[in-house]
């Protein structure tokens, strides 16, 4: 595989929104760092309770500049707001509440997925650290914890490598915990039988998606352009 | 039972060498600062420190590390996001070199093993961890058709917890996201000191809104409200 | 997410044969009275009941076993303090004849097994109950010096819960005393049930304030607030 | 032993007040039901934390007749009031609480103190019910979680029967908790030696006390009469 990215897929952006189309009304979503944060900015005025892992249900929107509230953040310390029926609680409520089974939907950013599902996302070994100290944060209760788990990626790393393989080389956050694969380049179920190419980046091919995945893909009968 | 201390030097005074300190803060919400800046100050070593992050939105903490007072960090958020920030951690560099200690947890994991501490409660079975490196050392066990990790009860000696409003008995009222470990930590720890916003006298919260019943706070000291933009960038 | 449900008989319709419930209340204080007179009407059978008592406090549960809708209770007090009381008492008298099941648990124990279950605990180690009949039947354990007992989470299907004030999305207030059970029985269950005294619009109830958030709460239904004098007697 | 009660000693009033003289400013007590509910008669004014275990610290006096708020009650299922400081939580936590250690001293009725401080309280077998099910409350997490348990109970049965014995015959609510032992007739401290008759109610002797104990009383030197 080469070391430059091959294809121009969807914006971080249109990614969030591509998440968003999934989630179902009147369920309670964690959304992790980076990326699956996009997402809050296209379910506003849905029937979807945000939880943000620090101890709070139904987030609000990002604050405004001068409207800076310096006890109200979400788990990226960024300041949010309230909506109507936002409530507060301990750190140690908050786990319960997603180990025990209350996140319908977990949006998780990734290292790499692995074929049968396998999630790392919390430590690249390139940082030199030992492979047991590192950011674990809230990843692995949220990975284990929620009832579904998606994950929001750019498909390959800066360098071109593959971050959807065979078997995770880096330290794991999850085993088989993984639903569904939304990237810039395509959407890809992980199933019992592998993972399922679902749709595409408008002008690709699954041909072209399969060269920047290591595992075979099942092209789905159905496979389409992705849609918003 | 008057618990206030004058100020936040008195307050940690008595911290001996070789003690362990549980620090609340989620980033910048509910650190604890002033009790933080002062146990720099205080200079006890050989600490173990058992918070969420060693540096993001926790500045003060590099301080410590930098004065070689933490032998041992408990976490489960230490480092910088950002490899390059983290390359001019003080804490990233001494644990790169050995020099600190580092356990990590999963952030579950780490508020209820120091819930379990305050709880009574010697060890329980979570499923999160289990197939990671997190499981290394310790006992896995089925139950129904799922693997579970045994976790411990941690104990700290202190615990350095915040809050918005605190009376002289030692209730206190967390404020939005700044609640986070403050009142699991103050339960686990033997003396749990509190920095309040806002000092009252008893019968001056409504009892239904104490977040922290205040058996669990030793001493309360006052302190002034910080004024910063949350940030860990 | 609007959970409002019309009145108590709708919202404890579906419950079916063979359902464990989880009712709230210490004595007479946060008792979902009527959900539980609901649950009469309704008349599901081979219930499991888990609540502190079966009588004391909670005369309407007796309806429940005089229905024969119970076959399984799991309780800490289930019976009447006095001995005559309890010989009038149908639960008193299904426990001596056989024809109900009971378990009984040490209070903390209980709830603490509830807790476990909500907060997808598997499995946890408590000191209470060692050295006596509560111990039958349970690993033991020793971690430091000390024995501790092996408890398994205990999930109900539903929870009955009480709250003195909650909004369209669950979020629900106690009231003093009346919080007991509520919060941690919310959590346990797939689905928890909430009788409010007061049904108010969401963003009515200031957010530091919730005892029990949403998420946990599946339905609402406005009751009228109970009147009575608190006895056991 | 005759099956009539031998001695007259304190009422239960005095006997509150016993115990109230034994706890300590600055502590947390919970006090059970029965005589020990009594205590919280005797410390009104003073610097010592009532919990109730229904979930509430700095439990204030009894409601009066009209002042009846049923939201607010300990856990007898008894009226009471709110004093300055007064919080409330729930069961879990009141439970953590006491399993956790805060509780300074926890003043308990009892049926049965072994010589080894076993405490057995929470079922008459005379009642018929099966040895495993009974009213067994909080009583074993005081008796476990309290730092210091106090028992308060009449000497004897009503029928004259030891309830001071070697062994106990009842079911068990904890091992080895019980430190001290006030009645009607005595006050008895637990030690490792054995049972040490430390006071004893006006007009009565040590060989009196003797005569209603089963296990052998180590008699201290210097015992005297009950103070108030």
């Amino acid at each position: 595989m080469n070391t430059a990215k091959k294809f121009k897929g969807l914006s971080r952006e249109l990614m969030a929104l591509r998440v968003a189309n999934e989630l179902e009304d009147g369920t309670c979503v964690n959304l992790g760092i980076g990326i699956p944060t996009l997402v809050s900015d296209w379910i506003e005025g849905r029937d979807i309770i945000l939880q943000a892992e620090i101890g709070m249900l139904n987030t609000g929107p990002l604050a405004a500049q001068g409207e800076v509230e310096q006890d109200l953040i979400n788990a990226s310390c960024q300041p949010v707001t309230e909506l109507p029926g936002s409530c507060y609680f301990s750190e140690c409520e908050s786990f319960a509440m997603i180990r025990g089974g209350y996140m319908d939907t977990a949006v998780l950013g990734a290292l790499q997925v692995s074929e049968n599902g396998d999630l790392a996302g919390w430590q690249n070994p390139s940082r030199g650290l030992p492979d047991n100290i590192g950011n674990i944060g809230g990843s692995m209760d949220l990975a284990v914890g929620a009832k579904k788990v998606i994950v929001a990626m750019i498909h390959v790393t800066n360098d071109g490598e593959y971050k959807i393989v065979k078997e995770c080389t880096y330290p794991l956050t999850a085993r088989g915990v993984v639903k569904l694969i939304v990237t810039d380049l395509a959407v890809i179920e992980v199933t019992p039988e592998g993972l399922v190419l679902q749709e595409v980046a408008a002008g690709l091919t699954a041909k072209d998606i399969q060269s920047v995945t290591e595992p075979k893909l099942i092209v789905s009968p159905d496979l389409m352009e992705i849609q918003f | 039972m008057d618990k206030v201390y004058p100020g936040v030097d008195e307050a940690v005074a008595d911290i001996p060498d070789g003690a362990s300190i549980a620090i609340s803060g989620f980033f910048t919400a509910g650190t604890p600062i002033p009790l933080i800046q002062a146990l720099a100050r205080q200079g006890a070593k050989d600490l173990t420190v058992i918070c969420m992050q060693m540096g993001p939105g926790n500045e003060d903490i590099n301080q410590l590390v930098i004065n070689k007072q933490v032998k041992r960090a408990i976490c489960n958020y230490p480092f910088y996001r950002s490899a390059s920030r983290g390359a001019d951690s003080p804490t990233e560099q001494a644990a790169r070199a050995g020099k600190l200690e580092m356990v990590v947890y999963p952030m579950g994991t780490f508020i209820e093993k120091l819930r379990a501490a305050g709880a009574g409660i010697a060890a329980f079975y979570t499923p999160i961890g289990v197939g990671t490196v997190v499981e290394t050392g310790k006992e896995k066990r089925v139950f129904g058709d799922r693997e579970y990790l045994l976790e411990l009860a941690l104990q700290p000696d202190y615990a350095f917890v915040y809050a918005y409003k605190g009376d002289r008995m030692g209730n206190l009222v967390c404020h939005m996201t700044a609640r986070n470990y403050n009142p699991e930590m103050a339960a686990s720890a033997k003396i749990a000191i509190a920095a309040v916003e806002s000092l009252v006298e008893p019968g001056e919260i409504n009892g239904d809104m104490v977040h922290v019943p205040g058996v669990y706070v030793q001493r309360v000291v006052k302190v002034d409200r910080p004024d910063y933009f949350p940030t860990i960038d």
